[in-house]
Parts: C-alpha cells; structure tokens; sequence
C-alpha cells in the first residue's frame, strides 16, 4: 500500500536521519534515478534533449543554488544570472585556455570561480537586510553583464563579443559542440544534477543547513546562539554561487553552444530562477526541482497547444502565454504560497492518513 | 554580609562555588539614555541568581550585557577569572554562555529536534566536505550530538513534538523548546529571560521544576529574569534588584524582601 | 489522473507543428518582446511571399512551401526550442533574424547539414564558405555595410576623409560591436578620427550619448542599433539639431518605425539597405492579388512595402530562389536539405532574374560560390523623406572595400576554423 | 571659464531633470509600499499598460481585435475616431482605477497576511500578466504617444548660458514639462494626504496597521485608493517616457531605474524618493560623462546600483528611511 505506517519504527538515529523516511518515498525516488540514467538516454532526440530535459536539468541547478541562499539561508538575490554569466565566462576561458583539461574540471573549476566571486557580493549581506539586499545584489547583475560585455579578455577578443564552446570529450564522448549526441548532452548534466542535488540535500540536513536556517529565521538569536553571521552568510553565498556558477558553465557550454552575456544572463535569467524557487518552495530541494519543471515546461507545452493545436497566431499564443504565466504564479501563490514542494508533501499527508483524515 | 570568597552553603544544603562571573561598575548608555548605571555583582558557579526589579528598569538590558549582545559604555566584565573584551555575541555563546529570551527567539521554519540541535552547533566541528557527502565525520557527529540532544528532549519532556514544525507549537511548548535549545549548549551559565512570562500555574510549576532539576542534575548555573515574586523567591538563592537603571538590592530573597529601598520601588514611592 | 496529465502533455509536446511537407521553411520570427516592432512586418513580408508562391504558382517547381512559424521573442532559448521543434518536419533553411540565435545554429546546422541564411546580420566571417560551409549571410554583411559607409562619406568628401571625426553610436551588445574592427581599420586607412559610443539595450534613455555627441560636435554619426535605441537616438539627434543628413544608420536602422516617431525632425535622416523599398515594384500588384485580396496576408497588410517588409520579402525570395537552384542541379522537385545547400551555393541572382519575379533592380546581382558565400556586400543608401514618409534610394549600390575586409574574414573564420578542428574546404 | 567644468554643469542640470522621470516612476512604488507594505514590481508594466491604454483610446482602436479577429475571424481594428489628449487621459485614468479595484479583489484579497516576499512575487506575476494582457488588448506595435507636450531643446536657456558661459547648454523641453508635472504631483499628493478625509487615513494605514484597522479604516479601501493613485502617477510617467521613445514594451523596463532611487532614498518615502532620483540621474550623468570615457561607456546601468549599495553598505536604512535599532 502506498504511504502505510502506523508510527516511528525507527531504530536507529541513523535510519531516522534518512532523507526519506518512508518506502514508498524511497522506492519511488530510486526508481526515477534509474529511469533517469538507464532508460531515458535510449528514448531521447535532440527536441527532447535540447527544449525539455538539459534546460530541466541545468535550470534545477541553478534553482538548487539560488534555494540555498534564499530559501535556507534567507538572502533574497537577483543577481543569479550574473552569476550564471560567471560560470560561463569562467568556463569559456578554461576551455580555450586549457584544451587538453577535463570538462568535467572545466565546470567544476567554473563553479569555484563564481563562488568566489558570490562571496565577493555576498559582502554587504552583513550590513544590508530583506528588499534592500535583493535590489543591492541587481548591482552585482548589472555590473558583471557590463564587465564581460565590456572587456575584450573574456571573449578572447572576438569581434562581436559571443563566446562559442568549442567541441570537447568526456570519457571519449562529445559532450560540447556540434556532435554532442542528445544523450550525452543528457548524461553530461544529469550527472552533475544528481551529485549537486545529493550534496544539497546532505548540506542543508546538518549543522550547515542549521546555521543558514538559523540566519534565516531569525538573525539576532542566531548570532547568540553562537553562530557567526559573517562565515554563515557567506558560506551560502559560496555554496550557492558554486552550483549558480555550474549551472551557468552547463547552460553555455552543453545547451547553448554559444552565448552573448546580457542576452543570456540578462535580469530576466535572475528573474525566472527567483520565480522556480518560490513557485516549487523556498528551502525544499524537491521543490527547486519542482519549479525548474513547471516553469521549463509550462511554456512549451502552452505553445504547443495554442499554436500546434488550436492554430493561433503566434504572437498571439505569446501574449496569452504571458497572461497564463502571470496568472498561475498569482494563483499559486495564493492557493500555496509555499510552492509545489508544500503542496506535494500535504497530498502524502492526506494519503498517508487515508481514508480516515482524523 | 557573610565572607562568600570560598562558596556557600544555601538554604537546601547546596555547595555553591566561587564567582563564575563578575560585573564591575558597568553602566550602558544609548545616546542619551542611560540603560544601567554603574552596576557591580557576581554570580557564582553553580548558583541560581535573579534580577528582579518594575518595569523599565533596565534587566533586559543587563541580561544582553551579560550575553555580549550589548556592550557597556563603561565597566568590566569578568568571566571565569578573565576580562572579557568587546565580543561579537556567538563569541560569547562559544565561551558558554546561552540564555532564552522574553519574546520567544525560536527558528520557525525548522523542526523542534533542529531548533534544540542548533543549540549543538558551537561544539560541532566536521568539515564542509564531510557534511556535502555525509559521510566519516559528519554523520558520526550528528548521531552523537543527535543522542546528547534526545536526553534534553526526554528531560524537558517533549519526545511527542520532536518533528513538529516550531511554528505551530502552542507558547508554553515554544518556550519549553527554547530552555531546550539553550539546555543543547550545556552552558556553563544560563540566561533566561522572563521563563515564566505568559503561562499559566501548571505551566509555571513545570517549568519551575525543570530550573530547578537543571541546576541540580547537572550543576548549571542561572541567571533569571522573573516578575512572579512568588517564582523569584522559591527559585533563587541571590537575587539582584533594580530600579531605573541602579542597583538597589542584593542578596538572598528574604534578606531582600525586607529591604526597605525594594519594598519602595515596588510600592511606587517618589524618587526624590 | 496525474498520468492522463502526462499523457496530455507528452502528446501536445509531440504533436507541436504541422505534419510533414514536401518543402519546408521555418520562420523563426518574433512578434512579442522588446523587439516586436521589427520583428512583425520581418515575418510578414517572409511568410507572404512565400504565400504568394503557393497561390501564385502552386509553390516552388509545383511543390508547396510550408511556413511554420515559431516564436523566439528575439530570445536564444527559444530560438533553440524553434530550431529543434521544426527541423524534424525536414526544415531546409533558417532566417532567424537575430545574430544571437544565428551564433547558437552555426553549430547546429552544420552537425544537422541545414543551410543557415542570414541576410545582413550574423556572424559576418561566415561570408567565407570554405570555413562555413552551411552559412550564407549574402548580399552584404555588417563589415560591408561599415566600408560602404564610409565610402559613401569619402565620396561626399571627395575621396578624403583625414581629419573628419566620425562618431559610431552602438547597441551594446554581439550585434553593435560588430561594426568596430572594421572601422578602426578603415579609420587608420583614411585618417578619420573614430569615436565609439555604446548605448546599454534598450536604449531608452541616451542623454549622455547624445550630449557627448553634442559636445564632440563630430562630422557624422553612424549608428549600430535596433528596436526602441533608434527611435530614441533619432528623436534625440532632432533635440541636439545634430544635422540629420550627417546621420547614417545600418540597414537595420533605417526603418519607418525608426524615423517616424521624431516626426518632421527626422527628414534627411539616411540609412544603408541592401535592396529597395517602397511599392514601386511590379511584384506588389501579385501580392495584393493573391495574398491581401484574398485574405491571406500574414498581419494586417498594411506593413507591405515598408522597409523591413521588402527585407523579409527579400530574404524569403533568395531561399526560394536556392531552392529552385537546388532542384534543378539535383532534378527533383522533392529536394532535400543538402541539396538546398547546394542551391544556396550555386546561386546566381541576375538583374533579368529579379526582373522577372518583379523585382526589377530590387537587390544587388550576385554568384554566390564555394568559398564565396558573402556575395558583394553592396549596399545602397537611402534617405528619409518625411512629407511624403517614403525612404528615397540616393544613391546605387556602392562596393566595399574588399581589400580591408577580406583579410578581417579571413583571420577571423581562421580563428573559428581553428577553435573548431575544421579544415578549410575548396582550395 | 574652463570647457570641462561648464560640460560638467550642463550634465549636472541634465542629470537632474533625468533624476526627475526616475522619481516619477519611484514615486508610485513608494505609495503602494508606505500603505500597503508590497513592493510593486509591476509597477512599470502599469506606465506601460497605462501608455498602450491612453494610445489605443485615443485613436479609438478596437481593444482585444487581435484575438477577436483570430477567434473569429472578422477584420476588426479601428473604431474610427479620435479622442482630444485631454479625454482619452481623463478616461485612462478611469481604466487605472478599475484596474486597482480588479487588483484589489482578484490578487490582493487573497493574500493579506502574506510574507512581502509572496507578496512582491505575486506583483511579478501580475507584471507578466499585465504585459500580456497590454498586448492582448491593444497589440504590440510601436506607437507614437502625443498628448501635445512640447520636445526639443529648450531655445531660452540655451541662449542664456550661451550668453553667460559661451556655451549654450542642452535642456530638453519634455525634460522641464516632467519636472514640472512631478512637482505639481507631488504637491498635490501631500496636499491630498494631508487635507483630504481619504489622506489622513492613508497615513494612518502607513503608521500603523493594526491601529488603523482598529479604528474602523477599511483596508481593502484603501488599497484600492492606493493602487488607483499609483496607476495614475504611472499614466503620468507612461506619458513622459512614452512621449520620449514611444509606447512599446520597452517601456516596462524603466521600473529597473527606478529601483536604485528606491534603496537610496528608502522605500518608504517621498522625499526620499525625490531626492534619491535626483542623486542618482546626476550621479550617473556625472559618472559617464568622467569616468565613462575611460572605461568604455555604458556604465549608467550599473553605477546607479553601485551607488546605492554603496551608500547602503553604511547606512543601511537609506536615505530618509527610519533607523533599525535591533532588539532582542
């Protein structure tokens, strides 16, 4: 039966730790990690690669980030898609740079860089609270898409400023350029997604995630408690900035190919990681997956159905996408405020208690 | 007074030891206002000590002197036998100092058991590396303090609450779960800031117990704010009184009761 | 339940667009976003000409054109979705109109064997075909439309332009930058004094720029821009009094939504294009004909004859006109995307072939080749009348100056060819 | 009198007058925020609509013709008149209001009580919504805005100080009408908040909620008044810019400008907002025209954040905002 169980039978504190207590819960998530690896790479095409499942899965990266610093640790920013500009800069000079270097490294070291850099922003953080820091991180936004739009150096000097990925291997298997098959695009990220998403859930289960929960909730009792806000913020904000900065390497080097700073990372990008968090579920790493889905899917599918189906204008069908758009997130946040993630885990509440809810 | 250099003896036969921590001359002023004028008293290890005093007459602010969260315009502040310098107030709780606070201060978004584990978080000490995997140190670290925290729980009696979200707790059990939170640290001194404001007699009586059974079994020291007399005085073995900003009583409780300074200050008699 | 909304989705994402056709061309156009209004009359001239064709003519050597379109809003993530969602209904061309998608397909179209055409805009070093195998950008590229600036300015001051000071304004992005090698080196060729100044997108507000400008007092100004930065630059050159006729925008800057929100204050504003404009073309009765009369027409109709219309009209005509090429190298009407290509590369358009389409003189001929898929990069330049809201052509189409640009192709698709392991082909 | 320094003067003055348009939009924001604690990230989409509004009534276009004539495919798209500048503003404002009583009873309503985070989200799904729907209704075309305001340089002072400094400055006369109006709106906003029955209980609101309510003033009244007021202080900036660069979705995105004067001069005040816009257009003038050059243009995105952080890194409250004193 789904959901059954008539109390804690835990043994152990360390069964009791788990991340997910139930069976259904752990069958259900073993199941989808196998799917994930070993039955969709034999079924996918370059549609499903490219417009659905690699934006899904470098999108939920960065939502995890952006959910660490704003849903754990309660530092509202936008400045998520300067960061994403970060990891991709970061990771175009590592490719050019270092030819023969792994890619895997590549976006790894892309990572380390933008945590640094988040660091660097995190800064004010201390003296600045709530709205104000949100709109104080736009600086951050604005200033690093002027910088990499400005200095020559970060596009190697290419006469328009694009930077394009040039084809590397990993594991004898394209995995950027042209000849990159969809599976491996595929894999490349599912990867990463599936190590950053572990390591998320592990972070914010111990005495980091604690700390940064203790920040978030309450500053003042925090620090007296004794945890220390400088290390603590800014330990998000590295953290974060780290997966942001992987996100941003993997969204030009895998899916784009190619990219222009304030096309790809303009304000819009921190915009739309802001809404994933909050429409899957601040501090919920299921919800950062969640809203990375419904916000990568929901338009395709609204496209598809206006324009293939119904045979609307199209410019037409992106208005009303807009308007539908705009209106579900008001309707979400109305219905939940606390995302999908909340809503899911009330659904298990109520089966759990099935059919006798009191 | 009698010679207490060495410890004394209380009333119910306790052995109190020698001066944990000692506030020298300590005066706070914000802007204009002076906070606290030119206090000085010791606290005593092992002893439950109380600030008493109306409204407004600077306790809270003492308390936050005593936490660091405040740091005097003028004074010392001695802590086992050393100055104690300007100090960011987790620097304070990591010397062992952890108190609760008169408007609950709990974490609402997380669950009683990581509330009372936040309490564990200055002993925790595994890497980030350790924590991102989950794996040596990290997890065996958090099965140890995890056992540490659930004697707390079983202590204060809240095993039923233990994955409840704060946020939905009723007050009496918020403020159950902060003495539990500040418990966690295992303090060398205790801070609580009006325990039994808000509750009811049963609620109160609990959570007499629960000070009183802390000290006992495992030798904290406390440092109370209370408004219930009656509390005040079956609880402490010295208490302090204030009154805008002075000192104008200490001592054991009955010895207090029958000071005529505090018996003025609480019937309202004009300063002059 | 949740599997029937599955079910629901999985269809309606498989299902998107029309079934497969015998020639399919998508439009990756954008209507909405902060680029719509050059976006819509683009589209409209693209999808009515081939809309023409198939009335007309019953398509292209009898098979029927389909026109997908697919909405970018000018955004590269979308421009990849597009991409992907259409090129599986056998899509033999793309004309993204956005050199921010255009740098995303190279790789793509190359791995998938599409043509990528890019009249005007793109990735300019593509003009070399020996690199660039699937790319055509021809009839004139941006580093022709900066030569041919300055030509023009060195025939209006008699061959001489040393000490003059010429001011470039630019969209501060891939796109405006493109122009400024170029004339760095034209400038260090012809003693002109280059002053480059970026404006932020969308350039709504240039007051800075424009009181540089005022400042400077420079000889001309040519800009680099797109969407709302040309109006708002425009409307502020007529606030400076900067003398209009001094002021020379790209192609992309020399449209009737550019100029007619200054008013009267715009006149004598000029502007490079690449083909003609206005009605005075016999092709324009056809389309009225076939398409407006008989309801049609992609927008409203009354986008026919602007400047960005002809330009959708025009980059629709030579992906027709390489496909005619292509079935006829290939003798199959039914061609596919490879030999597409080859049509592309075997191009020729003549002055008696646009007759022909009635387009007398509408664009400049050219034989596209293997290495040359740039075509000459001529390009005329027309002037804005506001009385009577036409654009009048001033003068013919003038070369560029192939002996400072061939060597920035050269080194800069050598740079690709490099970075990307591709050796040159046709030498 | 050295050339730089007069250069110098004549971008302060410019910068000023630009730090009035960023007020202007600040302005709304400052209104909601004071009565209702949201922070409106619509309320650039709003100058937008109200823009495309004031256009289409104007010309007497066919509201929804694109959607209709898709749907059922009719040919709608003009009524055939043309509204005096003064009616077709008279009526928008109308629309503005309607728009804050269907905000108020369809969006807000159901949020009360809500964390500001949820509440500025929901704000940013109703900017989507919005820019949609302004779509929707009246197409996205560019379209010229004229209500008759004077553009151009301003002829008077550019011959005064040629006359004083040999160097005729650039004012822009749209620039000196926006003053003008902005402070003519701001005049009457204290006028009306200070005299006015509805004015005295929107300051209570901004006081204090709890105690407002207490004493019988109806929120939902006044977040109607609120949203009503700042749709009309959006129509005017809608007007201003719209007249500048005409009325297109670009339009939208002066909210981002507006954001900088926010932090600088806090979210909660009028001044603030005035003297923060101020600081900021001439700051950011100045900056481009020293700095600029130097470092390759383009910097006035950027350096008015730059400021603001700055200048929040030491003092945190803003410029007029109220002192956080942290307690326990």
């Amino acid at each position: 039966m789904l959901y059954r169980e008539a109390g804690d039978f835990k043994t152990t504190y360390r069964e009791d730790n788990q991340t997910f207590p139930i069976r259904f819960d752990r069958i259900a998530y073993y199941t989808t990690v196998a799917a994930a690896f070993a039955v969709v790479p034999f079924f996918i095409n370059d549609y499903w690669a490219n417009a659905v499942f690699v934006p899904f899965l470098i999108y939920a990266i960065a939502a995890l980030g952006l959910n660490i610093l704003t849903g754990y640790a309660g530092q509202v920013s936008l400045g998520t898609g300067g960061f994403m500009a970060v990891g991709a800069y970061a990771c175009y000079k590592l490719m050019t740079a270092f030819p023969e270097m792994s890619m895997v490294l590549n976006v790894l070291l892309a990572g380390l860089v933008t945590a640094g850099v988040g660091v660097l922003f995190g800064l004010p953080s201390l003296r600045i609270k709530g709205f104000y820091l949100a709109v104080a991180t736009l600086a951050a936004q604005f200033f690093l898409v002027w910088l990499f739009n400005k200095v020559p150096w970060f596009y190697n000097n290419s006469a328009s400023g694009q930077i394009t990925a040039p084809e590397r291997t990993f594991l004898g298997q394209f995995v950027t350029g042209a000849q990159t098959s969809a599976s491996a695009k595929y894999l490349f990220c599912l990867a990463f997604v599936f190590v950053l998403a572990l390591v998320a859930r592990n972070l914010t289960r111990g005495t980091t995630g604690r700390k940064w929960m203790a920040i978030r909730d309450m500053d003042i009792a925090a620090e007296i408690i004794g945890v220390n806000p400088l290390t603590t913020k800014l330990s998000a904000f590295a953290v974060s900035s780290f997966y942001i900065g992987v996100a941003g390497a993997l969204f030009f080097s895998v899916y784009l190919g190619a990219a222009e700073v304030g096309e790809s990372f303009g304000i819009q990008k921190s915009f739309l990681i802001l809404f994933m968090v909050i429409i899957g579920g601040l501090g919920s790493i299921f919800g950062s997956f969640a809203g990375a889905a419904f916000l990568v899917l929901l338009p395709v599918l609204l496209k598809n159905v206006l324009v293939g189906t119904l045979g609307w204008p199209t410019d037409l069908a992106a208005h009303i996408e807009l308007m539908i758009v705009g209106a579900l997130i008001i309707i979400f946040l109305i219905v939940e405020p606390h995302g999908l993630a909340q809503l899911w885990r009330l659904t298990k509440e109520k089966l759990r208690l099935w059919p006798f809810p009191h | 007074m009698k010679d207490m250099s060495e410890g004394y003896v209380t009333a119910d036969g306790r052995q109190i030891g020698g001066v944990l921590m000692e506030m020298k001359n300590i005066t706070l002023r914000f802007g204009g206002v002076v906070a606290i004028k030119d206090i000085s008293f010791d606290i005593r290890d092992g002893e439950i000590r109380a600030i008493i005093g109306p409204n407004g007459a600077g306790k809270s602010s003492m308390l936050n002197v005593i936490s660091g969260f405040y740091v005097p315009t003028e004074g010392e502040v001695w802590f086992k036998g050393v100055r104690r310098g300007p100090m960011k107030p987790y620097q304070v709780a990591r010397l062992g100092v952890a108190r609760t606070f008169q408007n609950i201060a709990l974490f609402d978004g997380m669950t009683v058991l990581d509330n009372i584990m936040t309490g564990r978080l200055t002993r925790m000490k595994a890497g980030l590396l350790s924590q991102a995997l989950w794996y040596g140190a990290a997890e065996r670290e958090e099965i140890a303090h995890r056992e540490k925290v659930e004697r707390i729980i079983d202590f204060l009696e809240i095993q039923n609450i233990r994955k409840t979200p704060v946020g939905r707790l009723p007050y009496g059990l918020k403020k159950r779960v902060e003495l539990a939170r500040a418990l966690a640290a295992e303090p060398k001194l205790l801070l609580l800031d009006e325990p039994m404001a808000g509750m009811n007699v049963e609620e109160k009586e609990d959570m007499s117990r629960f000070i009183l059974d802390l000290n006992d079994e495992f030798g904290t020291t406390i440092v109370l704010i209370e408004h219930d007399m009656g509390v005040v005085m079956d609880l402490s073995d010295r208490v302090v009184v204030m009154d805008y900003g002075r000192k104008i009583g200490d001592g054991p409780p009955e010895e207090v009761r029958n000071n005529q300074d505090v018996i003025d200050a609480y019937l309202g008699v004009a300063h002059d | 339940m949740k599997s029937k909304f599955t079910t629901a989705v999985v269809t309606a994402i498989a299902l998107a667009g029309p079934a497969m056709a015998d020639l399919v061309v998508p439009n990756l156009s954008y209507r909405t976003g902060a680029y719509a209004a050059n976006g819509i009359p683009y589209a409209d001239g693209f999808n009515d000409y081939f809309t023409l064709l198939n009335e007309r003519d019953g398509g292209i050597g009898g098979e029927i054109v389909q026109v997908p379109e697919c909405e970018t809003a000018y955004n590269t993530e979308k421009g990849v979705e597009c991409y992907e969602s259409t090129k599986g209904m056998g899509a033999l061309a793309y004309n993204p109109l956005s050199t921010g998608i255009t740098y995303q397909l190279i790789p793509k179209v190359t791995a998938d064997g599409i043509t990528l055409y890019t009249p005007g805009y793109g990735r300019t070093s593509a003009a070399n075909g020996s690199v660039f195998e699937w790319v055509f950008n021809y009839p004139a590229n941006y580093w022709d439309g900066a030569s041919v600036a300055i030509k023009y300015l060195l025939d209006e001051n008699g061959g001489d332009l040393a000490g003059k000071k010429v001011t470039l304004l630019y969209h501060n992005s891939a796109y405006g930058k493109e122009p400024i090698r170029t004339l760095q080196a034209l400038s260090e060729k012809h003693g002109f004094e280059l002053q480059a100044v970026p404006v932020d997108h969308p350039g709504q507000e240039q007051k800075s720029q424009w009181l540089q400008i005022r400042r400077d007092k420079p000889d001309y100004v040519l800009m680099w821009g797109w969407g709302v930065m040309n109006q708002v630059a425009i409307q502020e050159a007529v606030n400076i009094r900067y003398p209009m006729d001094h002021f020379i925008g790209i192609w992309w800057s020399g449209s009737e939504n550019d100029v007619k929100p200054a008013g009267d204050g715009a006149n004598g504003y000029k502007a490079l294009t690449m083909h003609g404009t206005g009605m005075d073309y016999p092709i324009y009765a056809d389309i009225q004909k076939y398409v407006v009369d008989a309801g049609k027409a992609a927008g409203a109709g009354d986008m026919v004859g602007t400047v960005l219309y002809s330009r959708g009209m025009y980059a629709a005509m030579v992906i027709a006109e390489a496909i005619r090429k292509g079935q006829e190298i290939h003798g199959t009407s039914a061609v596919n995307a490879a030999q597409v290509r080859d049509g592309f590369e075997n191009l020729e358009i003549t002055e008696e072939r646009m007759a022909e389409l009635g387009l007398p003189q509408f664009g400049p001929p050219f034989a596209a080749s293997c290495t040359d898929h740039g075509g000459p990069g001529a390009a005329m330049i027309q002037q804005w009348d506001a009385a009577a809201g036409t654009w009048n052509s001033i003068t013919g189409f003038i070369a560029p100056d192939d002996a400072v640009l061939d060597p920035l192709v050269a080194e800069d698709s050598a740079a690709f060819a490099a970075e990307n392991n591709i050796t040159p082909r046709c030498q | 009198m050295p050339d730089q320094l007069v250069y110098a003067m004549e971008v302060t003055l410019n910068g000023l007058m630009a730090g009035v348009m960023y007020s202007l939009v600040a302005l709304g924001f400052v209104l909601i925020f004071k009565a209702s604690g949201i922070f409106n990230y619509a309320q650039g989409v709003l100058a937008l609509f109200a823009a495309l509004t004031l256009v289409g009534l104007q010309q007497g276009q066919v509201p929804f013709a694109h959607l209709i004539n898709a749907v059922f495919g009719t040919d709608l798209h003009h009524f055939g008149w043309h509204l005096p500048a003064v009616v077709a503003i008279a009526l928008t404002a109308g629309v503005m209001v309607l728009m804050a009583i269907a905000v108020e009873k369809l969006v807000l309503k159901h949020l009360v009580n809500q964390a500001p985070i949820i509440l500025f989200m929901a704000t940013i799904g109703l900017a989507y919504f919005l820019e949609g729907f302004g779509d929707v209704m009246w197409g996205a075309d560019i379209k010229k805005l004229d209500v008759g305001l004077p553009q151009g340089i301003s002829e008077t002072i550019e011959s005064v100080t040629a006359d004083w400094f040999g160097y005729g400055f650039f004012i822009d006369n749209l620039d000196i009408v926006a003053t003008v109006v902005a402070v003519a709106l701001v005049t009457a906003l204290t006028v009306f908040s200070q005299y006015s029955k509805q004015g005295r209980a929107l300051r209570a609101v901004a006081d204090d909620h709890q105690a407002a309510l207490s004493v019988g003033i109806s929120l939902r009244f006044i977040w109607v008044l609120v949203w009503s007021i700042a749709g009309f202080v959006a129509l005017v900036a809608g007007i201003m810019w719209g007249t500048k660069s005409g009325v297109q979705f670009s339009l939208s995105l002066i909210a981002l400008k507006a954001l900088p004067v926010l932090m600088l001069g806090g979210f909660t005040s009028i001044p603030g907002a005035i003297v923060g816009g101020l600081i900021i257009g001439v700051g950011e003038k100045l900056f481009e025209f020293s700095i600029g050059p130097m470092i390759g243009g383009a910097t006035e995105n950027w350096f008015a954040y730059m400021l603001a952080l700055l200048f929040l890194v030491f003092r945190p409250q803003g410029l007029f905002g109220e002192r956080i004193i942290e307690r326990v």
